[in-house]
């Protein structure tokens, strides 16, 4: 996958368009109008997902967390994405978009309750008007699509970002919600985040295709590559399919070209699958440390900066250590009480079996 | 006025339309046609593009953004054209459309509606002729109803479209054309109630969707043919079941039989069976019975009335009852 | 659809390329080697195909069929593409591809057991190398992808064609198949009639793609764009996808551009949602009709040849009006015998069930 | 030696391919990593990527080309990485696994099995617990297997593999590491046979799948703690169902309880509960009870426990059925 330039430079994003008939472009460059400040968020932003991921991967060793799929490698196709949202605009991650979704705002703690076993969703979508992290693939493309069909029809100026990888898109339903967005012209953004890998399976034996970008033409809409480890890049590519979509242009197919660092999960072993080899030369690619590099050549960051928001990422660090590590269990009677708006008379007598069982339980000890 | 079975659900549809703007109708064919069976006729003219309007063909695609417009405030009704191809958009259904509220811990209900043209009946090719209703029911989360005449094929619709939780609506296709005298609106028990269409002392029998105009037929032969006096109970609402009144009228008269077109095996009538069995037990002076389609795949036109229950199957049942 | 330029020629097929990355290619000519025997036997069989569909409509409307799907317009999209097919090869149509299936030797009877409900399937698939006419919108493209992999897996030189239609490209399925088929390399041809509706939806509510072609360049294979009314067209291009696939270099996509003369089945009222002047516009290119002009132009038929095949449409139609019209149901004992290997005692005592009911009404009677 | 269900499922497949060169494993990172719990390991090196091989991420395809497959010969064993995951695969598996055979008139069967790990128990994320034998049980023309023993997991999985038409092959992925001594290839009861593990008086449990270690720690405490002597019947086969085995057991003992961790409602335990009740009517003391998961979604890895039927629940039925 050779789209990758690093970062090029913190005013210009280089990607490639896919035509309207459907070939692939050559590399273009694109003014990003970002400031100073924004590019410092951009940064913090990333900085504190990367000790989020770390700090997330040893409270799972430590059993805090059932599992974790971690986003390391990925900050820039994730951070650089959400950032290029506005306020109202809405956002359908997966299971591997935790840090996406926490630069999106969403409280880590809330956040990583699907993988503390805590609940499922441990996050109000409405506060942050962002889905639950989803793990049946492609699935959640099509609520977004959905979404952004109902936002067109009641005239509200909004956007759907979804996120989905390079193994989803082999799913019926990636292409189900691509054609009927396209056809619909629903302001959706699909950001395929191309890492390489489905748990063990490389992208060569998930489709032949060159590039997931090309699936855009086959429904008729645009479709971008960009180096997925390139942040100014990702922002600049995904920051004009949104202004598209806003405009009543309809959706755009974004390809984030990355690579996940880490295992799938830390229930998984890359050993089976994968050389050193191969990581170590996407290492040398880290998206934070390339983007610090330009951005302290640009002296946008001093280390003042930088220590501050190590800093800040240690706080955040602390606070999910604090709030993970050990807690409690919800009481389970809760399992009963969300399942219809107000609870069947069925659920009702179960609900009072299984109070029984407690507080049985709760005497005998 | 007299109204078909299609001519009060298109009326259902109208009617919540014209009452609720962010009632959205949509799927296969439901526009500019109308629906194969015409259920949407007119609903694009009257209401607009917007708000009535064809998908491409994608069942999975048509459930999943139906899950994004309702998360988004509105309510959409969408159709599946045929029960066989109602298939395609079981992941969807069971593993968000079921699951979203208590996923994310009440925070976000789904009202929508799954319309599907059910059963067999109509000398249909194959995949055009199923009863899925077991699977629907199976899945919690999930509300599943089925109207079994005209006027609660329009009260269960309306009321369906304006409940909070995903209802999984099953149209006994073979009575479309069924008739009734209807005065709009009509009204009828809510959700969730099950209703004795013939009140009866021999036996019970237990009925909903296409079948409980074959159970009616079969209860008034018996009392001809037979001096049975059979009560006639049509479920309406498969899931919440409302037992209370099945037990109620089992307990009555002893004797209950269920009828159902789906297969026997872990069928429907399964769950009326055992429950019944169980909170009736000593009430009983025989076992519930169950008068279903053979567990074999949905046979072609030319032999299905072999397959489906009828009035003889019925009472060849209540007579089977009877002996014990 | 601008790719329409009638019968080019009897030695030429002209068509346009997916290119590689995904564009479109212009309209591009290739020979075409068939020999007149061959040249009339494609106009036999399309113009006995025109005569059964005639046919099989009147039966419907007769009641002998419970409906049918007319292929009235689509018969050089259908012959065409089956003609390139060699005796191991195997098709799995839709029911839309009764002249297609028809085409390839299945007889007429056998083939509509399916309209006339005396059984879902009334061929033995083995003795044609034909599955069943599938219902069930894009789900026999993967059992042509299975199969094809299968006989790769075998190293068996054949090849498996599948037919679908505009509509039906939408379904997830369809994506799958493609995708899975690329990847593995199976020699599998996609042939997409593109018929201008689903039902009574057009394409332009179907797909926002110029071409359904375009498919092809997102998973990685190659993509073709013909006139479906120019059956030396399809036969040309249908024929190279076929020997790509032999080769062992993988599928193919072609979108066969074509016209739905009659409703969708005859269940159907097209006054609800087209016009006459568009039908009427496809009716001047009648596939079967210009292929009959080239060929008395070129003195490949004759008055004497046109007759004799005439006469042999009647025999056929005979034929089927001999053995679907008041066709005698089959025992309904036998919907429990093919449901296992062997019957489960569950099915031998619901069997005995019904025979009991049988054996009364008989009695009765 | 001692084998894990893993390692025996494992065995199984490894020995069918050596016996059976038509046979073929594919499916979801089921080739290098040897799936994610490892039940493939070792089949790609030994066999070649020809016979077992790693697909895209799509199990409709997974199921479809298997049908294919089967078409032409070969007997392919695909895996869905998890039961959450078998449902974008339903539609082929109705439409066509479960019918191919009675809609081509008996000439085109279909020998395929789709293996699924299910089931709750180890602390999963959502999607990753469900338990989904009765949409497959209920589907006419599937064959739904479900080990409960090591020796049973390879045994019938063998079975399966050579069997002619398709399997839904269930594997209780809690019980993955659970160890048996086996000396392979072991023998069992064949597919369509349910087998007592431990006669009993007091009364019967009927389990499968990962009930059946809870069902028997369940009847080894009851004998301790209370005196009560369960007998345990394994029913191995969803469909087609042993029903004369669990007759004799409950005719027996008359008092039964079915075990398993789906949901309650039309699930696989209200039809044996309803046949049992009609044909041991009058051999029983009290109604079948069904223990069972509750009717919701399956909760998060913290509160699944109280989810999860356990020996306390069967036994606390157990004491509610002595009572009748
Ligand atoms: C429908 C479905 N099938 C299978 C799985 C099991 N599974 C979880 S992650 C994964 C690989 C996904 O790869 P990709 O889409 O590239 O996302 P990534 O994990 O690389 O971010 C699979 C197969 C699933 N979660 N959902
Ligand atoms: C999965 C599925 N969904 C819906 C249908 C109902 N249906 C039958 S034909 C049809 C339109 C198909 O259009 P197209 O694929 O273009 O084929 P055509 O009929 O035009 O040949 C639809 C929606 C079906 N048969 N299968
Ligand atoms: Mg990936
Ligand atoms: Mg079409």
């Amino acid at each position: 996958m050779n789209v990758s330039v690093g970062v090029a430079s913190l005013t210009k994003a280089a990607w490639q368009d896919v035509a309207a008939e459907g070939s692939m472009g050559a590399l273009t460059t694109h003014d990003v109008a970002l400031s100073h400040d924004q590019l410092r968020s951009l940064y913090r932003l990333m900085a504190l997902s990367r000790r989020v991921d770390r700090q997330a991967i040893n409270l799972t060793r430590q059993g805090a967390l059932g599992v974790f799929a971690s986003s390391h490698g990925q900050e820039a196709a994730q951070v650089g994405s959400v950032f290029a949202l506005e306020a109202d605009d809405w956002l359908f991650p997966t299971y591997r978009e935790t840090v996406g979704t926490f630069a999106r705002g969403v409280d880590v703690v809330e956040l990583l309750a699907l993988f503390s076993g805590s609940w499922h969703c441990g996050f109000d979508p409405y506060q942050y008007r962002v889905a639950p992290l989803t793990t049946p693939l492609a699935t959640q493309a099509l609520h977004a699509v959905g979404l952004a069909m109902a936002a067109k029809i009641k005239h509200d100026p909004i956007v759907a970002l979804t996120f989905f990888g390079d193994g989803a898109a082999s799913e019926g339903d990636a292409h189900e919600a691509m054609n009927i967005a396209a056809v619909s012209g629903a302001p959706v953004v699909f950001v395929v985040q191309n890492n390489g890998y489905a748990i063990s399976v490389p992208y060569r034996l998930q489709t032949k295709a060159s590039s997931i970008a090309l699936r855009a033409a086959g429904v008729g809409m645009p479709g971008i590559r960009v180096d997925g480890n390139d942040v100014i890049a990702v922002y600049g590519a995904v920051r004009a399919a949104v202004e598209r979509a806003r405009r009543g242009d309809g959706p755009t197919l974004v390809e984030a070209v990355t690579y996940r660092l880490e295992a799938h999960t830390t229930a998984d072993d890359t050993t089976r699958y994968r050389s050193d080899e191969e990581s170590a030369a996407w290492r040398a690619r880290d998206p934070v440390d390339m983007f610090l590099h330009v951005l302290r050549e640009g002296g946008v960051v001093d280390d003042a900066y930088v220590a501050e928001v190590d800093a800040e990422a240690e706080t955040v660090a602390a606070r999910m250590r604090d709030f993970l590590f050990d807690a409690a269990p919800g009481d389970p009677r809760e399992m009963f009480d969300h399942v219809y708006a107000t609870p069947t008379p069925q659920l009702q007598a179960q609900r009072a079996v299984l109070n029984q069982e407690l507080t049985a339980a709760e005497e005998t000890s | 006025m007299e109204l078909t079975m299609a001519g009060a659900l298109n009326a259902a549809l109208r009617d919540s339309m014209r009452e609720d703007g962010s009632v959205v109708v949509y799927g296969e064919d439901v526009g500019k046609l109308g629906g194969v069976f015409r259920v949407t006729d007119g609903l694009q003219a009257e209401m607009g593009i917007d708000r009535c309007f064809d998908t491409p063909v994608a069942e999975s695609g048509i459930a999943g953004t139906a899950i994004g417009m309702a998360m988004y405030g509105l309510r959409p009704v969408v159709e599946m054209q045929f029960d066989g191809f109602s298939y395609p958009a079981l992941n969807q259904v069971i593993s968000h459309v079921a699951k979203y509220r208590s996923r994310t811990r009440g925070r976000v209900g789904l009202p929508l509606v799954i319309r599907i043209p059910y059963g067999g009946g109509i000398g249909a090719v194959e995949h055009h002729s199923e009863s899925p209703e077991t699977y629907y029911a199976h899945t919690a989360g999930l509300t599943v109803v089925s109207p079994g005449t005209p006027a609660d094929a329009y009260a269960l619709l309306r009321a369906s479209i304006a409940y909070d939780d995903p209802v999984i609506f099953l149209e006994p296709k073979r009575r479309y054309w069924l008739k009734e005298d209807l005065d709009l609106p009509v009204t009828a028990p809510p959700i969730g109630e099950a209703v004795v269409r013939r009140a009866g002392t021999t036996a019970t029998l237990i009925a909903y969707g296409p079948m409980v105009t074959t159970a009616l037929e079969a209860a008034t032969r018996a009392a001809t043919e037979s001096g049975w006096d059979l009560e006639v109970v049509d479920v309406r609402t498969l899931s919440p079941l409302d037992m209370d009144t099945l037990v109620a009228s089992a307990t009555k008269t002893g004797r209950a039989i269920v009828v159902h077109e789906a297969a026997r095996f872990v069928g429907f009538g399964a769950e009326i069976a055992a429950e019944l069995n169980e909170r009736a037990f000593g009430y009983l002076a025989a076992p519930v019975l169950r008068v279903t389609g053979w567990d074999i795949p949905y046979p072609s036109a030319k032999i299905e009335r072999h397959f489906l229950p009828d009035a003889d199957r019925i009472l060849d049942a209540v007579a089977r009852l009877l002996e014990y």
